[in-house]
């Protein structure tokens, strides 16, 4: 009788707040993470083990700046906000001021993002 | 077609339809039928508060509550079930605060009260603390509690039922036939007691607080099945509703301290009421209000007044009527003070009026608000259904469905919750007695027929012509402007026309939903036609008033006429022509005398 | 002005899919979203269906999705959308029965799981048990929910996994587990302690932001968060 | 206002996570800072730049740092202290990981066959890698 709801997509048919935003890319940061950690250990293993060449390649693509924009761009954002996160757990009271929260974590995080790619283009610049 | 059966069934889930289910359930088995989700039921809206003389503050007694009554009613209200109403007020308080109803609290954490329209120091004559509050959200809390302890006692929900039939056979009601609107079927509930509490029909009005499904469902059903009604044409106009929406604002905020102003910035009430003013009685207020207007002292010329809480007026005028708080100190409040008695209405003026109440004074009108006529019952909520008080077996009502009378012509403030708390719980407590000792008697075979019936004759109007929105809106601006607040003859009969006009026009309406689920169009016509019905017998019983008491206000009989009419007056539906009968009220200790605030 | 009106129809008896459907409208600025409804069904279509009641936003019965974020239909001033084009659809996670209605059960049920009631079978006293006002105020913002269903139905956990408790209910739970009065605060702890209470909360503040009672709704997850941690009540 | 108090409810598997999530959450970050000014004191300042002395600091693994182009700094700082700290760190990092892993996956799968199917799958992948990260740590 009744539709059955349609869960997947139903983020992308809602608009939330700033903090859906931050908590999306809190889970695909995280998630980008896992996969690269992941890799590594696995190609740091084949590679000390096996001295299988992959592993090499693998190690190269992460060592390229651009690459690692990417990289500081995830574990930036995920540490700020998971100082955030763990700050409100302990001080329920500031989730009344979760907004401004979330502002003073963008203002926290673009400055030390900035730097670092800043210095990561200066090094591609150099030649790397 | 389902059948269920249980010993009581509750028609409404709203305050008087849940306390009856809760006490009712204790030791019957008990099941709530209502045209909405519990929560959603009108009790929600009100605001102040609950009328009981706890004395928190300073002294009080049931015994003054029940004279404020009786005065309020305009001494048409019968004092045997005021002084019961009263008494038991106390208890009923106590009761909900011990389920869990989240009151405000005194300093010393107690109940807190607020004075109220009405409500008065019998020896001094001046403004009592008497109703008990949450905020301004006292009727929330008293659903949310309320549907609280029923999930606790796990009482059976039929949520988003709608009632369409009594079952009466041989004279003793048996059941209800409902509707289930997810599905679109029938439902035969098969019970020896049934309780109805389906709540008022403001609806009839235009400017109105009252909820879209306040549509006097309960008492159509009855009158259709040749039970009478009382008192219909005592119907209560608040006088702060926001202008142009009706949406309420409390009474509470004059206890606070609000002062109704006039396009003068006069505070007028204090030529109409000069002992309590802005706190008199809501009936005297309404025609104080709608006075200034009509001789062009509105706000701009217009037909609004002002009701203006700002902490400065109220400290002005406070300190003008020399008021205090409970320590002796002089009584003043701040903008903050304001934020925390009253943040609902704070809120609806931000959201609808785009108005901070404290920076800006509220442009208010009177708004119909509550039906003080109803079924007729007794003191323990069982009907009666003639001018004798002869019993109808089996059929209980309570809440403002209900008449039995404790509001008279005109109701006080905060005495809806009172009604509610107390004569729910006893129907619920005497349905559940007289249903565990009675046998269910065998149905016949076409008792759903004539819900059937009344469904099928709108659904097969394929070629109607007539729209619902728009005999609504007919019907609604007739009974505005011609029984409102003032009444004359004239008017009345115009109206009474375009009343029965506009039922024959109904029967020629379309509908354009053919389906079973959840069809709204279908149950709103149905809930037009009760309203039809019910503004007719309102316009009947109010041509037939030739006086002026409470809420009923006749230009052309300006006074009040105890020789003539210290009655109540019934009204039953036979052979589609409305026949009135009259019944005494009944007097105690109080004997009627000019009613001065 | 004219505004135009986007509605996802759905009627069970006809329809394989929901599908919108637009209506050209007259309305003022000030008029509410539900006024433009209750227009389209009495001159247009009477056939659409959305559930309303007290029309003034305490009785939540017309809790939709409008503009894409959940409103009740009465609170919402066609001013505040600074759009002539409304989009109104149901209410997600929760299966539609017809139109804008939809089937409210689920809800209710996670609602009746935490024992939204007071538990205290002491001897209660001849008048009120004693609460001070700043007892009373700490779950003052819990008891303003009126059960619309807002929050719920926009929280990201609550759609992807129906199972969720959701907010509704927690909200519920924290009026009891901070009020003085009650005795079963750790029975209510212990349920949201599950594997499908609290801790599916991440924090994503739609559900505060859908509030049309404006309740700290995440910051009352968050303070039952911290009570079952601590198991203070403060 | 006295204070109210509860009994703690039983830690369940739910809360236990949500705690341990946090506790590691920051463990990484403060055994990363250890590690930074361990590194100080034993004069990274002079053999490692910064990119490197970062890289160190949360991988204190001479495997880690072995194809940059600096110093080779294995011989020495190749020791258990710093073994204790990369184990450390990598238990925090991987349990971390797959725990949000794992409450990404619950948040779409109920009470269900599946729930156990992939909780297990998550448990067992865990168990993998942390055992392969411990050898690479013991092994260079």
């Amino acid at each position: 009788m009744a539709v059955s709801k349609n869960a997947w997509l139903t983020g992308l048919r809602y608009r939330g707040g700033d903090n859906m935003l931050v908590w999306m890319l809190h889970r695909i940061s995280g998630l980008a993470m896992v996969l690269f950690v992941g890799a590594h250990i696995l190609s740091s293993f084949f590679t000390q083990q096996l001295g299988s060449t992959w592993g090499i390649a693998l190690n190269t693509i992460y060592e390229s700046p651009y690459f690692q924009i990417f990289l500081y761009f995830f574990v930036i954002f995920h540490v700020i906000n998971g100082l955030r996160i763990i700050l409100l757990d302990f001080f329920p009271k500031l989730l009344e001021y979760q907004r401004e929260l979330t502002w003073l974590e963008w203002i926290i995080f673009i400055p030390i993002f900035g730097l670092s790619v800043f210095i990561t283009v200066i090094k591609i610049l150099n030649g790397g | 077609m389902k059948i269920h059966q249980f010993d009581v069934v509750v028609v409404g889930a709203g305050g008087a339809g849940l306390m009856a289910a809760l006490y009712a359930s204790k030791t019957a088995s008990t099941a709530v039928i209502s045209k909405l989700y519990p929560m959603r039921s009108h009790t929600g809206t009100a605001q102040g508060g609950v009328g009981a003389a706890l004395g928190n503050y300073e002294e009080d007694h049931p015994e003054w509550h029940t004279f404020d009554t009786v005065k309020g009613s305009d001494y048409l209200g019968d004092q045997d079930a005021i002084e019961f109403m009263c008494q038991e007020a106390v208890t009923s308080v106590y009761e909900l605060e011990h389920m869990g109803l989240p009151f405000s609290r005194t300093p010393d954490g107690r109940i807190a009260q607020r004075p109220f329209g009405g409500h008065t120091n019998n020896l001094t004559g001046k403004p009592v603390r008497r109703s008990c509050y949450a905020a301004d959200r006292t009727g929330h809390m008293i659903l949310q509690t309320l549907y609280q302890q029923c999930i606790k006692n796990k009482i059976n929900f039929f949520d988003e039922f709608q009632v369409l039939d009594l079952i009466l056979i041989n004279g003793v009601a048996q059941g209800v036939v409902a509707i289930e609107l997810a599905t679109g079927e029938m439902h035969i509930f098969h019970a020896n007691a049934v309780i109805i509490a389906t709540g008022g029909y403001g609806r009839i009005w235009k400017i109105t607080s009252n909820a879209y499904s306040s549509t006097g469902d309960g008492v159509a059903i009855t009158l259709r099945r040749g039970l009478p009604i009382e008192d219909m044409e005592f119907f209560q106009f608040h006088p702060t509703g926001i202008y142009k929406l009706g949406i309420l604002i409390t009474e509470g905020a004059r206890g606070e301290g609000g002062i109704l102003l006039n396009g003068k910035g006069e505070r007028f009430m204090e030529h109409y009421a000069p002992h309590v003013k802005d706190l008199a009685s809501r009936d005297v207020i309404s025609r104080a209000m709608y006075t200034e207007i009509r001789e062009g002292r509105g706000i701009n010329g217009q037909d609004y007044l002002y009701l203006d809480i700002r902490p400065e007026t109220v400290n002005k005028y406070a300190a003008l009527d020399g008021r205090t708080q409970p320590d002796g100190s002089p009584y003043r409040v701040t903008g903050d003070d304001i934020l925390a008695r009253l943040p609902d209405i704070v809120d609806f003026c931000r959201t609808y009026l785009g108005v901070d109440p404290v920076e800006q004074p509220m442009p208010v009108q009177p708004t119909a608000h509550y039906a003080m006529g109803g079924i007729p019952t007794n003191l323990l909520g069982q009907v009666v259904m003639d001018e004798k008080n002869t019993i109808l077996p089996g059929l209980y009502a309570a809440g403002e469905v209900a008449c039995v009378s404790v509001h008279g012509a005109n109701r006080l403030g905060t005495n809806s919750l009172v009604d509610l708390i107390v004569f729910g719980r006893h129907a619920g407590l005497d349905a559940a007695k007289y249903a565990l000792g009675s046998q269910f008697k065998t149905l016949p075979n076409d008792v759903a027929d004539f819900s059937i019936e009344q469904l099928d004759r709108l659904r097969k109007n394929k070629n109607g012509t007539e729209k619902i929105s728009k005999i609504t809106e007919e019907m609604r601006t007739t009974m505005m402007d011609h029984v409102g607040i003032f009444r004359t003859n004239e008017g009345m009969s115009a109206s009474l026309t375009k009343i029965r006009e506009l039922q024959d026009r109904f029967l020629q309406i379309k509908i354009q939903d053919g389906g079973k689920v959840f069809n709204t169009e279908l149950l709103n016509a149905w809930e037009l036609g009760n309203l039809l019905d019910l503004a007719e017998v309102v316009t009947i019983s109010a041509i037939a008033r030739t006086e002026s008491r409470g809420a009923h206000s006749r230009e052309d009989f300006p006074n009040r006429d105890d020789q003539e009419w210290l009655k109540h007056s019934l009204a039953w539906s036979e052979d589609g022509k409305i026949r009135l009968g009259y019944k005494p009220v009944t007097i105690t200790k109080y004997q009627p005398k000019e009613r001065v605030y | 002005m004219k505004v135009t009106v986007k509605i996802l129809r759905y009627d069970p008896e006809k329809d394989q899919r929901p599908h919108y459907q637009t209506y050209q409208v007259d309305a003022e600025p000030t008029d509410w979203v539900l006024d433009l409804l209750e227009r389209i069904k009495g001159d247009q279509d009477g056939s659409l269906s959305f559930r309303r009641s007290c029309a003034h936003g305490i009785c939540g019965s017309d809790a939709m999705r409008i503009n894409g974020m959940n409103r009740l239909a009465c609170k919402t001033l066609l001013q505040d959308l600074h759009s002539h084009t409304i989009v109104v659809e149901p209410l997600l996670g929760l299966p539609i029965i017809k139109d804008l209605v939809v089937d409210m059960e689920p809800f209710f049920d996670h609602y009746k799981s935490v024992m939204p009631y007071l538990v205290n079978d002491e001897q209660a006293p001849m008048r009120e048990r004693l609460q001070s006002p700043a007892e009373r105020e700490r779950f003052d913002d819990t008891t303003k929910c009126i059960l619309c269903a807002a929050c719920t139905t926009s929280c990201p956990s609550f759609w992807a996994n129906g199972d969720y408790i959701g907010p509704a209910a927690i909200v519920n739970a924290h009026r009891f587990i901070f009020d003085s009065r009650d005795r079963a605060s750790s029975e209510r702890l212990r349920i949201l302690n599950g594997q499908f209470g609290v801790f599916r909360c991440h924090t994503i503040f739609n559900c505060t932001q859908a509030c049309p009672r404006e309740i700290q709704i995440t910051k009352a997850i968050g303070e039952v968060k911290k009570a079952i941690a601590t198991g203070n009540l403060d | 206002m006295r204070t109210r108090t509860v009994p703690q409810p039983a830690m369940s598997f739910e809360y236990t996570l949500w705690i341990f999530t946090r506790i590691s959450g920051l463990g990484m970050l403060g055994l990363g800072l250890i590690g930074f000014v361990t590194a100080l004191i034993m004069n990274a300042r002079n053999l490692l730049d910064m990119n490197t002395l970062l890289r160190w600091s949360f991988f204190p693994n001479p495997n880690h740092v072995v194809n940059s182009n600096i110093p080779d700094i294995s011989p020495g700082w190749s020791n258990a202290y710093w073994q204790v700290m990369e184990m450390l760190i990598v238990f925090f990092g991987i349990s971390h990981g797959f725990n949000g892993l794992r409450v990404i996956i619950e948040d779409f799968i109920g009470h269900s066959l599946w729930q156990t199917i992939l909780r297990g799958a998550v448990f067992l992948l865990w168990l993998f890698f942390l055992i392969i990260a411990v050898y690479v740590i013991l092994a260079s």
